[in-house]
């Protein structure tokens, strides 16, 4: 008897199991892979809590691209020196100076990449920024990010998911975004 | 009443049929196997090279080309598939008719049911572009949204159909074999023998309780093994059946694949037992020319039907007057590829007319070499019906030519490796006629024989 | 080596004491098998190395329930691939595919078919070897020529009315070539 | 203009600060030196960021989601240019000149870097539609076998060595001027398109008292001749085949490769689509080609016949009949008469008749590389008497006045004559290619030696460069500024539009530097820091005062196109004078060969661009190879096969070379393709095919290139050749519907066969856009222009002969043509065929894992990422438009071609099936411009490659739910049909049926289901 009771509560368990695991992949509660809480260390400590939490700038005030193009773009290093320039913010900071300094010497800033989607993924930021997405909604409380990280796993589960709301009105075709 | 053949020759006890299967396994062989297992390791090697160089280069390395998608691997794929039919024909389906003459080859052909789904399998993974990748065709939750498979798809079926087929075989082969290799643990004197059939065997005692849910169990397996080997080879069928191809999209597919596999399957099996009998002398007597006589009157009762569907594919292209129909079953046999449709045709019908007469029958060469004929009869039927189909199709402009390349070659030859070593591994590791089933015939045909209860 | 051994010991099954009769003819013992039921026993077993025409009458052994199980497991596998297809082809994510309607039943008859064989086959073996208690490791063995040629019966201490000493008479006088006592 | 993003077309800015900045310029390199790529491996210096996107490593690390992926790093612009916006592409107006033909060019750049050539909408010559050619030559700006910088090499004294060094600009000035000192100077030019250049160079040998010569690899010298003879003025002809409603073409590939070939196919397939005034096409032709593959009713002449054919018509009309102004002049008919026995071996009474009756708005064209015999001039005499006695001068011909193409004051035979006589001190070619180009016995190369130093103006290490003391390395056109004046009178600027690669210098502002040495440079050059300044001070005459002003050059810029001037027109008068020298020529026995330009290569300036290379020949299909083309008959008499090896023997010259059989070639005649057998063009066309030029005649100073006596002998051997099409016979089958001009006008699609379909099920619904294409195969000629713009736009890899002999070509878009009737004579049509975007796709229904699958807008897509490549989709593709990626194809492009990516394009990896995607790329960006300007998508807004590249529109492209869209209407219209509709397959692209103006077609409409034939 207690062979039958074992072997019940191992059945049970195993599919239970099974279907939590199911469960959890497909609602995108588990991430395997994907790289989500990726913090690569930058070239320059860019406190993005400072600039977009605390003086409150627009994250489209750098990121340019966001509203017409695919790409969010990051800031040139002339959108830095608007403010970063000769006398005028936080001149002394050296992490400042490191700016200034590629600025000044024509080189650009390698940043590291964050978020990052496979060539054969077409994200296309316009559409989603004037369809009033919040950029939380995929990059996290960045304005609390001292360090960037990926906050969301950014898997094809994670879009769909999202597209998939019938408030969204978004298409799910694979075209959409695979082309 | 007609007295009947023994099913064994020579004067045998159950003690006797223990030591003769057992002593297979028991003993170390002669030089001819080596030289066999060393010839089947080559082709391997051959194999493994082959396929590791188009994986790491691509398919381009194989003769395949636009317009023809498939070649060398889905014929052989087929080929394989098809062979595969013989053995859960001869276990299952024999055995729900009581066909007690099966009990001697049922393993063996079992076996090669195993080996060739094995061998099968690997074809339809290394024929895709990326075949890293060929996990995508299993509906498993996943990241992705979740993004299931196209149930639509007759390869999606054939990842079911194989998968269930090769599982179920395998458990099949596997629970028949278990008793016999309770007997091998029992015999055993060498811990390490004795340990690894102990693992094997499960434990198995053959307990008169435990006997009456295994036979259950096995007739119950014979009965699902039945639908089952037959829907494989339809579900095989449908990869091309359900395509818009001219010369695949043909509703006779499902049974002719099936005719045209249990075909192929019992020349293999001819093949292989010739052989079989050659190698280990002990088994003529279990493996007796009755048994041989009796496949080749299934194989040409199949190939008789096999000619039917030849024939009849020519009359519906006629008769129904769909003008890419008729027109790729002229060039079958007509166009540029009219060669491979004479070799099938000669290997497949006209050769094996040769089995109207007794005398042939019950020649082991003649049989040896009528087999040896079907098996490549069969792969150039799956040859046919791949490459001229789609080699000229609807429009004109799109029609090619498909060349085989060496790896094509390598792939083809090489898979003989890889199935001759697994099947020559299995007749010297495993049991290769089922004593437990073996022994309950003993007596059939056997007057006044103690043991004969019948 | 020794690990090995000390691990099988440990998982080896709790064996039950009793006596043991070899025969070696077949016919012989499935009477003696007949005889010792007759006698009252209930909880013996016979050891053969094929099954044996009229055995299971002749200990009363009950027609095998596992066909149901085998039915019970099918239809799972029938409903749950009708179930599987229908939701992820036409509720989870219905997508445009071929223009073939999403739930498009008939291509979907070979899943289903498929699912229903594999768990019915599946179930079946599972059944075998739960109810035979397999698998055993190194279970212990009465005679090793059991599996070849021989024929056993057991009977354990703790079956009703066991006495060793009369169960060795009756062996020996339905035939039993050898009676020990052994452990099984 | 459409354009994709919000941004009107922007013109280059920076270029100008660059050039006068060095602080600028170096901080650009730096900028550029920053990209990922040199991080990486440190040796290119060229890429942006999108760059990285092409990069395997990427593919290989997101293939693998668990592994921890490398780093990858964003480079921004440390200043970025205002107009730069990453991920969205600038347009800039240009122009380029492919040997005579001027095309308005629309180029489309991300990042600063070209990826993209189309046609500018503004300019007539074209409108926004583009060549093959046109759009290839951006893969010549990214070739790997360019020059990076000046060269010189170290001659001996007869030139035979090849000692090859890198110079300095400034050595290699110090030296040229230093020599240039020296005097007795011949500059041997092209004839350039570009006024300002032909300015410059006038400046500059008014500097040095250098000498001009005139040499074009493809000549049209004897039209220019001729012109000059028959009308007493220079300059060519300017055709208007619109006008014309029965147009002669006579050995004349005017629609492929005849002087403005693209202008001409659009004004024709316009005059086409008039289905109820429409246009017939007669050709008279030695070769089957472009234009005879078109026409309506089509004769076989030999090369030696042209003459006699065009006199026979005259005979017919002045002799016979009697007409025109002419049938009275004595010198006129005494020309004519003198041929009057000349056997043509085609009745033209009918042909001759039919003109009359059009007089005015008939047009007779003869000339080319194919019909190039000796005193080809001849023909274009007479060809100009027949356009004046059928009334069509300043109708559908006329002048377009010598400021076009400037004539030459002497030619190259001059050119070797003062050479051969010592008076050449120093020779300076540009824009042509001699040594490639000129036979043997003009005696080109022995004159060199009485040459002291011969400076190239090339690209490469090719025919001529090896021969040069200096190399003064030139820009690519995109590279460099320009201007040009199409045949057509329209002015147009050339603009760079990518800074130069390469340590490379334009040709003109060597010129510049070069002239600027001597004491005698005139103002012009004096006041003129570099080219530009040049070119901009010449353009406030050019440009009518409009680019006088920053805001009229910016404008000019910004269209490319000098609106509303037009240079030539007015009228001329026939001199019969002309018509003195004309006789009938001795006949020829044997074969005759005939040489020709291709479509894709034309006289081999492009030929090691891979795109051309691989494209199918739009009448053999033949790829990477050139071949004696033969006709059936003679093939049969020759026991010849194709492929067969043939040697061509022309006095003591010989080429062994594979054969194809051409059916409708003209008996006794040998077909051999220019442009081919290049030595030092690159890696990729060298050793491709033969050159046919060795083979040309040189004769009273110049090259003949047709009806050259010529021994053809089966000499064993055979290649294969790389035939993207293998079968020519539709086999009865419904594919290509032809109708005659009556029936379509009675009954337009009449002669369709529809079938009824029925289906089980309602099918789903397109609620939103639902994309279709109707291609018009009546204006389609077969150009195929769309198949490299597809290749140019989709990042469509090349794959060289091997495979494509293997049928492994990886163009999403191909053009069927098929032969239809007597072999001997055939009727050709060309069907164009992308994916048909089926509604019930057979492709979708078999793929395991819904790599491809419909979208909610009809479009089949494919998923690259999510193939695992099983080809069952393609096998079980009735159209076989899928492409499957045998090898990792992306490996093997060049690093710089990669500039010429498409960023918003994935490229393919191995192991996956790719095919056309109907641009899907395209209508997404202008969704999401439409979306980010909050509005609809506008009618016809979005257009594909293809569709955009065609210059006949014979391909229209839309949402079929939306009636303002053009497709809507041509979809829907009777005489559209689908491709093999019996099979229910819903494709959304339709055909609009062929219509041949001729009573009776080669091929008899039949049901397709009545069996088939041969």
């Amino acid at each position: 008897m207690s062979k039958n009771v074992i072997g019940a509560v191992v059945v049970c368990v195993l599919l239970g199991s099974l279907s939590l695991v199911v469960w959890a992949l497909n609602n995108n509660k588990v991430v395997i892979g994907y790289n989500k809480g990726y913090v690569p260390d930058q070239p320059v400590n860019f406190p993005h809590d400072t600039h977009a939490g605390k003086y409150k700038i627009d994250c489209k005030y750098c990121h340019t691209g966001t509203e017409v193009s695919r790409h969010a773009s990051v800031p040139s290093g002339n959108v830095c020196m608007n403010c970063h320039g000769p006398a005028l913010v936080q001149n002394d900071s050296p992490e400042i100076q490191k700016v200034r300094d590629a600025f000044n010497n024509g080189r650009a800033i390698a940043w590291q990449k964050v978020n990052l989607l496979p060539d054969y993924v077409k994200f296309n930021h316009a559409p989603h920024i004037k369809a009033g997405k919040d950029c939380t909604v995929c990059h996290g409380p960045v304005a609390e990010m001292k360090k960037v990280v990926q906050h969301e796993s950014l898997s094809m589960g994670f879009c769909v998911n999202c597209h998939r709301q019938p408030e969204n009105n978004a298409p799910t075709n694979c075209s959409t975004c695979h082309y | 009443m007609i007295r009947r053949a023994p099913l064994i020759l020579g004067s045998k006890t159950y003690e006797t049929i223990t030591k003769d299967i057992v002593s297979l396994v028991e003993s170390f062989p002669g030089p001819s196997y080596y030289m066999g297992i060393a010839g089947a390791q080559f082709l391997l090697l051959i194999f493994l090279f082959a396929q590791g160089m188009i994986v790491w280069f691509g398919m381009g390395m194989m003769g395949v080309n636009h317009p023809v998608g498939w070649g060398t691997d889905i014929i052989t794929f087929v080929f394989w598939i098809g062979i595969g039919h013989a053995g859960t024909l001869i276990s299952a389906v024999l055995f729900l008719f009581r066909q007690k003459w099966r009990t001697s080859i049922a393993r063996t052909a079992e076996a090669m049911t195993v080996f060739a789904v094995m061998t099968a399998g690997l074809f339809p993974i290394l024929h895709t572009g990326r075949p890293w990748l060929a996990y995508w065709l299993l509906p498993y939750p996943n990241q992705r949204g979740p993004l299931w498979v196209n149930f639509r798809s007759p390869l999606v079926w054939d990842v079911f159909a194989v998968s269930t087929y090769a599982t179920v075989s395998m458990v099949f082969w596997y629970i028949g074999m278990v008793p016999d290799l309770a007997t091998i643990r029992d015999r055993a004197k060498n811990k390490w023998r004795k340990r690894i059939y102990g693992a094997l065997s499960l434990g198995w005692r053959g307990t008169a309780r435990n006997w009456n849910h295994y036979e259950m169990v096995y007739m119950l397996l014979a009965g699902l093994s039945t639908p089952l080997v037959l829907s494989v080879h339809s579900i095989v069928s449908f990869d091309f059946a359900v395509a818009t191809l001219p010369g695949w999209h043909t509703t006779i597919f499902p049974p002719y694949f099936v005719a045209g596999a249990i075909f192929s399957g019992f020349a293999m099996v001819v093949t292989l037992m010739a052989i079989v009998r050659e190698l280990v002398p002990v088994f003529k007597d279990y493996i007796t020319i009755d048994h041989m006589e009796n496949m080749n009157k299934i194989i040409m009762a199949t190939g008789l039907m096999v000619g039917y569907a030849y024939g009849s594919e020519f009359f519906i292209a006629w008769y129904s007057g769909v003008e890419y129909e008729t027109f790729i079953f002229m060039n079958r046999a007509f166009g540029p590829y009219g060669w491979s449709y004479w070799i099938m045709v000669t290997c497949n019908v006209i050769i094996p007319q040769i089995f109207w007469f007794k005398a042939a029958r019950r020649n082991i060469p003649i049989m040896f070499v009528v087999s040896i004929f079907v098996n490549i009869g069969m792969w150039f039927e799956r040859f046919v019906i791949t490459i001229t189909s789609l080699h000229r199709d609807f429009l004109p402009s799109s029609w090619g030519m498909w060349i085989p390349t060496l790896y094509d070659f390598g792939a083809l030859f090489g898979s003989f490796g890889l199935f001759f070593t697994l099947f020559l591994l299995y007749i010297r590791l495993l049991p290769a006629i089922s004593i437990a089933e073996v022994k309950p015939v003993l007596g059939v045909g056997r007057e006044g024989d103690g043991h004969g209860h019948h | 080596m020794d690990i090995i051994d000390k691990v099988i010991s440990k998982l080896r099954p709790k064996a039950r004491q009793g006596m043991a009769g070899i025969w070696l003819d077949e016919h012989k013992f499935v009477e003696a098998a007949g005889k010792v039921r007759q006698s009252g026993y209930t909880k013996f077993d016979a050891i053969s190395p094929f099954p044996l025409h009229g055995i299971d009458d002749a200990m009363g052994i009950p027609f095998s329930y596992i066909p149901w199980v085998t039915l019970t497991f099918g239809l799972t596998g029938f409903s749950f691939g009708t179930w599987f297809t229908w939701w992820a082809s036409s509720q989870d994510w219905a997508i445009n595919i071929g223009g073939k309607p999403m739930w498009s039943l008939p291509a979907f008859i070979p899943i289903m078919f498929e699912c229903t064989i594999l768990l019915a086959a599946l179930s079946s073996v599972g059944a075998l070897l739960w109810i035979c208690n397999l698998p055993m490791i190194d279970p212990p063995v009465i005679d090793p020529d059991l599996t070849s040629h021989k024929f056993g019966l057991f009977v354990p201490e703790d079956d009703t009315g066991y006495d060793a000493a009369k169960l060795e008479q009756l062996f020996r006088q339905l035939g039993a070539v050898e009676v020990k006592k052994a452990e099984f | 203009m459409e354009t994709q993003n919000t941004q009107t077309p922007k013109y280059w800015m920076s270029l100008e600060q660059w050039r006068q900045d060095p602080e600028f310029q170096k901080l650009a390199e730096k900028e550029f030196q920053s990209s990922p790529l040199q991080s990486d491996d440190g040796k290119d210096g060229w890429a942006r960021r999108e760059f990285l996107k092409l990069m395997g490593a990427s593919l290989a690390l997101t293939s693998f989601g668990c592994v921890r992926r490398t780093a990858q790093k964003i480079i921004p612009y440390v200043n970025k240019p205002a107009d730069v916006i990453h991920g969205l592409s600038n347009y800039y107006a240009s122009s380029f000149a492919d040997g005579f033909e001027g095309l308005g060019l629309l180029v489309t750049t991300r990042d600063g870097r070209p990826i993209k050539i189309e046609g500018n909408p503004d300019h007539p010559a074209n409108r926004g539609g583009m060549s093959t050619r046109g759009h290839a030559m951006i893969l010549k700006l990214y070739d790997p076998d360019r020059y990076t910088g000046p060269k010189r090499n170290l001659q001996n004294d007869t030139r035979s060595n090849r000692e090859i060094v890198g110079v300095k600009w400034e050595d290699l000035d110090k030296a040229v001027i230093e020599q240039l000192k020296k005097g007795s100077i011949a500059i041997l030019g092209n004839s350039c398109l570009s006024p300002s250049t032909q300015a410059l160079t006038d400046d500059f040998s008014a500097a040095y008292g250098a000498k001009s010569y005139r040499y074009d690899d493809v000549s049209y010298e004897p039209l220019q001749e001729a012109t000059q003879k028959s009308y007493g003025q220079a300059g060519l002809p300017r055709y208007d085949f619109e006008k014309a409603k029965y147009v002669v073409a006579i050995n004349n590939d005017f629609m492929g490769t005849w002087l403005n070939p693209t202008l001409y196919s659009r004004q024709f397939a316009l005059r086409r689509r008039k289905t109820a005034d429409m246009n017939k096409l007669v050709v008279f032709e030695s070769l089957m080609s472009l234009t005879g593959s078109n026409a309506d009713e089509r004769y076989r002449i030999r090369p030696s016949q042209t003459l006699d054919l065009v006199m026979a018509i005259l005979n017919e009309l002045l002799i016979n009949k009697k007409v025109s102004r002419f049938a009275g002049d004595a010198a006129v008919l005494r020309a004519v008469s003198a041929f009057a026995k000349a056997d043509v071996g085609v009745n033209v009474a009918d042909v001759a008749a039919e003109l009359w009756k059009n007089r005015g708005q008939s047009l007779v064209v003869a000339g080319g590389v194919h019909s190039g015999i000796e005193n080809a001039a001849h023909i274009h005499v007479a060809v100009n008497l027949l356009n004046a006695v059928l009334e069509n001068d300043g109708k559908t011909v006329e002048p377009v006045g010598a400021a076009v193409v400037k004539p030459a004051s002497a030619n190259i035979s001059d050119l070797i004559a003062s050479m051969n006589k010592k008076e050449v001190k120093t020779l300076i070619i540009h824009g042509c290619n001699p040594m490639y180009s000129l036979p043997a016995a003009a005696k080109f190369r022995e004159a060199f030696n009485n040459v002291e130093m011969i400076i190239y103006t090339g690209d490469r290490n090719d025919e001529t460069a090896r021969y040069a003391d200096y190399v003064a390395s030139d820009h690519h056109s995109l590279e460099n500024w320009g201007d040009m004046l199409s045949l057509d009178g329209t002015y147009s600027i050339q603009q760079p539009t990518i800074q130069p690669l390469y340590n490379t210098r334009a040709m003109q502002d060597s010129l510049l530097v070069w002239a600027k040495a001597s004491s005698k440079a005139s103002a012009r050059v004096k006041g003129a820091e570099d080219w530009y300044a040049y070119l901009r001070n010449n353009w406030k005459d050019l440009g009518r005062g409009k680019a006088s002003t920053d805001d009229g050059w910016t404008e000019l810029l910004r269209s490319g196109v000098l609106s509303g001037v037009t240079a030539g027109g007015g009228s001329r008068t026939f001199l019969t004078a002309a018509l003195n020298e004309i006789k009938p020529a001795s006949r020829k026995s044997g074969f005759e060969l005939a040489m020709y330009e291709t479509v894709a290569l034309g006289g081999g300036d492009l030929a090691n661009v891979p795109w051309l290379q691989e494209l199918p020949d739009p009448i053999t299909k033949i790829t990477w190879d050139n071949y004696a083309t033969i006709s059936p008959k003679d093939a049969a008499s020759l026991k010849l096969k194709e492929g067969y090896h043939v040697t061509l023997t022309v006095g003591d010259q010989k080429i062994t070379i594979p054969a194809h059989i051409q059916p409708g070639q003209a008996d006794g005649v040998v077909g051999l393709a220019v442009g081919y057998g290049r030595v030092g063009a690159g890696k990729v066309a060298d050793g491709v095919g033969q050159n046919a030029f060795a083979l040309a005649q040189w004769s009273n100073g110049s090259r003949v290139t047709s009806g050259i006596e010529t021994a053809v002998a089966v000499s064993g051997g055979r290649t294969e050749l790389a035939c993207t099409q293998g079968h020519h016979s539709m086999e009865g089958r419904q594919i290509v519907v032809e109708e005659t001009l009556k029936d379509f006008i009675k009954n337009p699609g009449g002669t369709v066969h529809r079938h009824k379909m029925f289906s089980m099920w309602s099918g789903h619904k397109y609620k939103g856009n639902k994309w279709g294409m109707v291609i018009d195969l009546n204006t389609c000629n077969g150009c195929s222009a769309c198949v490299i713009a597809c290749q140019s736009e989709n990042n469509i890899p090349t794959v060289g002969k091997k495979y494509v002999i293997e049928g492994r070509e990886m163009q999403w878009l191909r053009i069927d043509r098929y032969y239809v009737g007597d072999p001997e004579n055939p009727d050709v049509v060309h069907q164009p065929l992308p994916c048909m975007h089926c509604d019930n796709a057979p492709c979708e229904t078999v793929c395991p894992v819904i790599a491809t699958s419909h979208s909610d807008e009809g479009t089949n897509d494919m998923t690259y990422n999510r193939c695992v490549g099983t080809r069952y989709c393609s096998n079980n593709c009735p159209y076989k438009v899928r492409r499957f990626n045998w090898f990792q194809y992306s490996e093997g492009i060049p690093t710089p071609h990669k500039m010429a990516m498409n960023p918003d394009v994935t490229v393919r990896f191995r192991g996956v099936m790719e095919k056309c995607t109907f641009c899907i790329h395209r209508i997404r960006n202008s969704k999401s411009e439409a979306k980010v300007q909050n509005r609809t998508l506008r009618p016809n807004e979005v257009q594909t490659a293809c569709q955009q590249s065609c210059v006949t529109g014979a391909i229209t492209f839309g949402d079929l739910n939306n009636t303002e869209w053009a497709v809507t209407k041509e979809f829907t219209s009777p005489s559209s049909y689908a491709l093999l509709e019996e099979l229910n397959t819903q494709p959304a692209v339709r055909y609009q049926v062929k219509v041949r103006n001729t009573e009776e077609l080669k091929g008899a409409p039949k049901h397709h289901g009545e069996g088939h034939h041969a």
